[in-house]
């Protein structure tokens, strides 16, 4: 099937606003885990476009947010893109996908358009979420992403249900679920994952171990600081990888998707990658937590410069297409930000709309 | 029309509701092998099997949050809390998940799910396992709220619950399971929101709901005797709340007593009671009182919980003394 | 008397406390290397050290019980909750655990512990982060509920519940961590349970607390420029409830409107309507009104928000109205 | 120190109510394990006094509740008495002890007195806990018994404080916390033993294995039926033991108290038992979840036979003193019976009491 891989990315997803640099769906049942993961030259500039649109749209974002155009807490994903682009580049459009917070980068991984994410930002009626969400809280049921969840490790359990509900229907579909390194301490995690391994449940766990949570090292929150071996606890399967580097991603989300399609076994991951950014925007970048060397040397592994690297070193590449890649994601960094600046607010009347359907069944 | 206990009325509305609609389950501890820890899923494991009627292990939290997500894309869960008290474990699943979720998506995402189990006190079980609940549930924009007090509203209103797009917190009661009483033949639905006058009077109002109806309606029998006649207001749901039929029967009695299991400070009967001074301000010949638990965690020892716990002897001397018969 | 803002006013009386006595720890997420998510503990961990001022993992639950099991010992505990939204995953140790222990152990084992931290609505930071607890806290025997205003009885407030051998509730205000007030030099202690008058007048009374009294304070000297006078009580601590001192601002006002950040159903306005109207049946002119968050999740659209959010224009209109002059 | 082990068992330490039945305390601080675990005669006759007054204490409790004397929910802590005896003849008088609501024997073993026990189920005013707390809520602050907990793994964080109280005043008790083995699925279970083995706190966690929870085996309610496979997540010791053989609770304790003791960390112990009677007085023993034939397989291992037939054999008690320490037993059991049946209920003033202290510092 690695012709369909192949055609994947080409494969426009979502409805909602712009059309521009989604990553594509390169899942697939039959073939084994390395075929998946393989990439052409036209997947790896897919790989490296959607990335690469994360890295320019959250630059605007911190930009409009120093313009009071974003309020609340908005947490940006730079430094952690290979992540959400390797992971999304290996489900279909029909699996599902939650999240923390911390979700632009997934959600414009998963195909969520630039304009109707930059419009929640803004809190406008165009937004994912008719702006009623906000940063933390990205919505868009016509990818399958059920945000977009605020409350550290809440999200977890929600996510074995929604496994639950796959096996329930006998369905192959697998649910992705994302959360920080720091969010392993909590009982919403532990419940969760016990469950998903009683039960076997199509859920693929990922640990985006950025370091952090907050000021927090993870040596400081976490008594074992190999992670990884807390899924023996729940006899699920672990595995370890460097999360700056797409390919290894991509790989170790083939065989996890293997697993939960084909065994209907849940898979922990964990994703070593590092936070280039503050906390949130009303957090220092470095101080009394990490300091700026710290910062500087990972830095360096910047998953974007390790992915442009690899394939201009292949060749594949020119410079001329690197600006053009670049160019093209600012502009739709650009689109998304005009769109929704030319958004109306919500009408007042939506205040009282959403706190109850009016259906039954 | 059939008598059931309070107990197989519920069985009843699950097994017809599971039944009905494959994408209903029930899932909650000891539910599905067990029979229930309270039997209320008595032989349904046998009827549905293991995927629709599922045991979880020991864990609140997690299996509330499989609920939600269930929900979230489809299923139509009833998760059972073996008592309330369990719940507080789950509690921000059902608040900061269940109850917004449908408002954080813009609309997208619906929650069709039921939080069911026995809520208040019992027998002597002691400060952590007696606690009404429903103040804190009827709190909280997204949720509604239904507290039964008869086995024709319990089954009645379960049904209304599991058809409901939205979540419902659904009040049971240890106490109320083996009480009996008429059950409508064939499909018998109980709107949510809608009080329902369990016995007419013109001489003061009681309003109250769930196990404390009871109590309500036996005080009603009791005063009647002396010639007081009480008009009984039966809430059924705490959220929505049925403020037109309170402000009716207070407008009628010019006098009320609002009876809760729970404790006093923030409890429903405030609440009822703002509503009655807003609706009724001109209508009121006396404050409006209230009997509710006594302000402590509930205490072991039994003639201290019965102390601690409302009760008839406590409802009448308020109705004689919003009667100024004291 | 110095100017401090709310933020230093706290931060002095968990100073003086520490070093008062050596029992007295603070523990919670970012409290110590951080200096506190909102800098309330800043300098503290130079002071005191890490085994006074404590980091802890991202774990509500595990760290309020482990304060519960400190202060059974004889420590005093301070948990700092980053925001009381987390703290739903910790009410269970709150309720179940810290309220109840003397009760349960027949007196044996006091809970000298205070759990604080931000409650309510900042700006825009949507549903999950946007609530305000008063009413379900209030709710619990056994725990003591403070929710100050101003940075005097931020200080006042917060050294008493440290003090206090019973475990206290401290609701803070994120919006309220930098505003600013006079605060009395050298001990300056605000007795649990005493409301304040921060205003007085004779036409109306608003009776709020926590973030709302400065909503209070808006609305009373604009209407003052329109010749009204109002009279503002700020409850200070919500449990105990200074009934007292809202029956005496009601008995020479006749007419009250309660102001509150929550939700409505069953929120603490509910309970002051409920004391008013028994306290003062005779004395009121009209019915007592609300001003509250609106039935609503709360919405991250800066308009919206706004719109949900109880305001000095909202609470202006209810004074107007139960003055008839609307 | 085996001296002291043996004088230890004679030492009376309980100032409440009857003096019958205790058994004593063998910590010690220098001594090897082993030394420490070793036993003489005369201990392994307390150990046996011990356990038996549990049983036939629990057995009057039955015939109490049938007769409404006792209400509410009690849980029999029958066929795990080794447990209890075994554990708490390791610690000192000094140390801490908090369980869950199946605390009747651990309350007996520890040393608080069988009238102040039985008058609380019967819910007297002269119960440990005024009458107040009742079977699920025993406390004893002059043993330094902390409850008596009724919500599933609610006391786990609260034994992690009390090891975090003796770290902060640079003590060298121990706190000893036990629980059933559905409780490790439990959030509470999760986040105490991080913060334990994270903060280096001198807590013994014990989960006593009786292989149900309610009407739930282990194997389904628990992904890693291997439980002790966890401690590793947290980077804590962890040791299985046959809670059926005191003398193996007593060296796995041994281990364990010295670890807390000196090098201040914590352990992680699962003890394999079997619950005798139905999960509380008003649970079936067998049926749905349990057959009779596994019931009467395992009762072949009561702990107490065992102990019997090792002593017995060993020649050291004759049948007369069998019938001794069963007859004293007994007698200990009627006169708490006699005792709490005397004993006036709580005055009713006593409800509002003890809702807050009227003290502060
Ligand atoms: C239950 C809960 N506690 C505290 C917070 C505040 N908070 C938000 S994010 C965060 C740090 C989480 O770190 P991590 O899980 O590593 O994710 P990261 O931010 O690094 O992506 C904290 C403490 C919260 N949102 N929820
Ligand atoms: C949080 C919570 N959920 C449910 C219950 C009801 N409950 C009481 S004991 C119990 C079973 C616990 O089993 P286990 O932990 O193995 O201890 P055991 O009873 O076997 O000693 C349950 C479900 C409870 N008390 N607390
Ligand atoms: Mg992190
Ligand atoms: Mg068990």
């Amino acid at each position: 099937m690695s012709t369909e891989a192949k055609r994947a990315p080409a494969q426009k997803r979502n409805e909602k606003g712009a059309e521009k640099g989604k990553p594509g769906n390169n899942g697939s049942e039959s073939s084994p885990a390395n075929d998946l993961a393989s990439t052409t030259p036209e997947v790896r500039r897919e790989l490296l476009t959607s990335m690469m649109l994360q890295r320019r749209f959250e630059e605007r974002c911190a930009e409009a947010y120093a313009l009071g155009k974003i309020g609340g807490f908005c947490h940006l994903y730079i430094g952690q893109e290979a992540i959400s682009t390797g992971v999304m580049s290996m489900i279909r459009p029909d699996d599902y996908v939650i999240t923390a917070y911390r979700d632009h980068g997934q959600a414009l991984a998963r195909g969520i358009s630039p304009r109707a994410i930059m419009a929640e930002l803004f809190g406008r009626a165009t937004g994912c979420s008719g702006g009623k969400g906000g940063s933390m809280h990205l919505f868009d049921s016509e990818t399958n992403f059920l945000g977009g969840h605020g409350i550290v490790g809440g999200h977890i359990p929600i996510a074995a249900g929604v496994g639950f509900a796959i096996k329930y229907r006998r369905g192959n579909q697998v649910c992705v679920c994302s959360f920080g390194e720091a969010a392993v301490n909590i009982g919403a995690f532990h419940e969760a994952l016990n469950i998903a391994s009683l039960w076997d449940l199509p859920v693929i766990f990922i640990i985006e171990n950025n370091r952090y949570g907050m000021g927090t090292a993870i040596s400081r929150s976490t008594a074992n600081e190999d992670v990884i071996v807390r899924a023996r606890g729940y006899r699920m399967e672990g595995e370890s990888v460097d999360g700056q580097d797409v390919f290894a991603v991509r790989e170790c989300m083939a065989r996890a998707v293997e697993r939960a399609r084909k065994e209907k076994r849940p898979t922990l991951i964990e994703m070593r990658t590092y936070r280039f950014m503050g906390h949130s925007m009303s957090d220092a970048v470095s101080g009394t937590y990490r300091t700026k060397d710290e910062l500087e040397e990972n830095m360096k592994r910047d998953p974007i410069l390790l992915l442009h690297n690899r394939i201009y070193e292949a060749g594949e590449l020119t410079e001329g297409d690197m600006h053009k890649i670049d160019d093209e994601a600012k502009a739709i960094a650009q689109d998304a930000w005009d769109f929704a600046d030319a958004s109306p607010e919500p009408p007042l009347e939506k205040l009282y709309t959403d706190v109850y359907a009016d259906t039954s069944s | 029309m059939a008598v059931l206990t309070y107990r197989d009325a519920l069985t009843q509305a699950l097994r017809e509701e599971l039944q009905r609609d494959d994408r209903v389950f029930l899932m909650g501890e000891e539910v599905a092998q067990y029979n229930g820890a309270y039997k209320v899923s008595k032989g349904l494991l046998d009827e549905f099997g293991p995927m629709r009627i599922v045991d979880t292990p020991i864990t609140e939290l997690g299996f509330a949050g499989v609920g939600v997500g269930a929900a979230m894309v489809g299923l139509r869960p009833i998760v059972e809390f073996m008592t309330w008290n369990f719940a507080l474990l789950a509690i921000d699943e059902v608040v900061n998940a269940a109850a917004k979720m449908l408002y954080m998506s813009g609309g997208q995402y619906k929650m069709p799910m039921v939080f069911r189990g026995p809520n208040g006190t019992a027998l002597q079980l002691g400060a952590q396992h007696s606690q009404a609940w429903e103040s804190w549930l009827a709190h909280i924009p997204g949720l509604k709220v239904c507290t039964p007090g008869t086995p024709a509203d319990a089954k009645g209103l379960l049904k209304s619950a599991i058809r409901d797009d939205n979540p419902v917190v659904f009040l049971e009661g240890e106490m109320l399971y083996n009480t009996k009483g008429e059950v409508p033949d064939g499909e018998h639905i109980v709107p949510i929101g809608q009080a329902e006058l369990k016995r007419e009077g013109d001489h003061c109002s009681i309003i109250t709901h769930g196990k404390m109806v009871l109590v309500a309606m036996k005080v009603a029998d009791d005063l009647a005797k002396e010639g007081i006649n009480i008009d009984v207001v039966d809430l059924r749901t705490v959220r929505p709340i049925d403020v037109e039929a309170i402000s009716k029967s207070v407008q009628k009695t010019n006098r009320a007593v609002v009876l809760e299991e729970g404790w006093e400070i923030c409890g429903m009967g405030s609440q009822v009671v703002d509503f009655i001074q807003r609706e009724c301000f001109d209508d009121l010949d006396a404050p409006v009182l209230r009997v509710h638990q006594e302000d402590v965690p509930m205490p072991y020892a039994k003639n201290l919980e019965r102390a601690a716990k409302p009760d008839a002897g406590k409802t009448i001397a308020a109705i004689k003394k919003v009667m100024y018969l004291d």
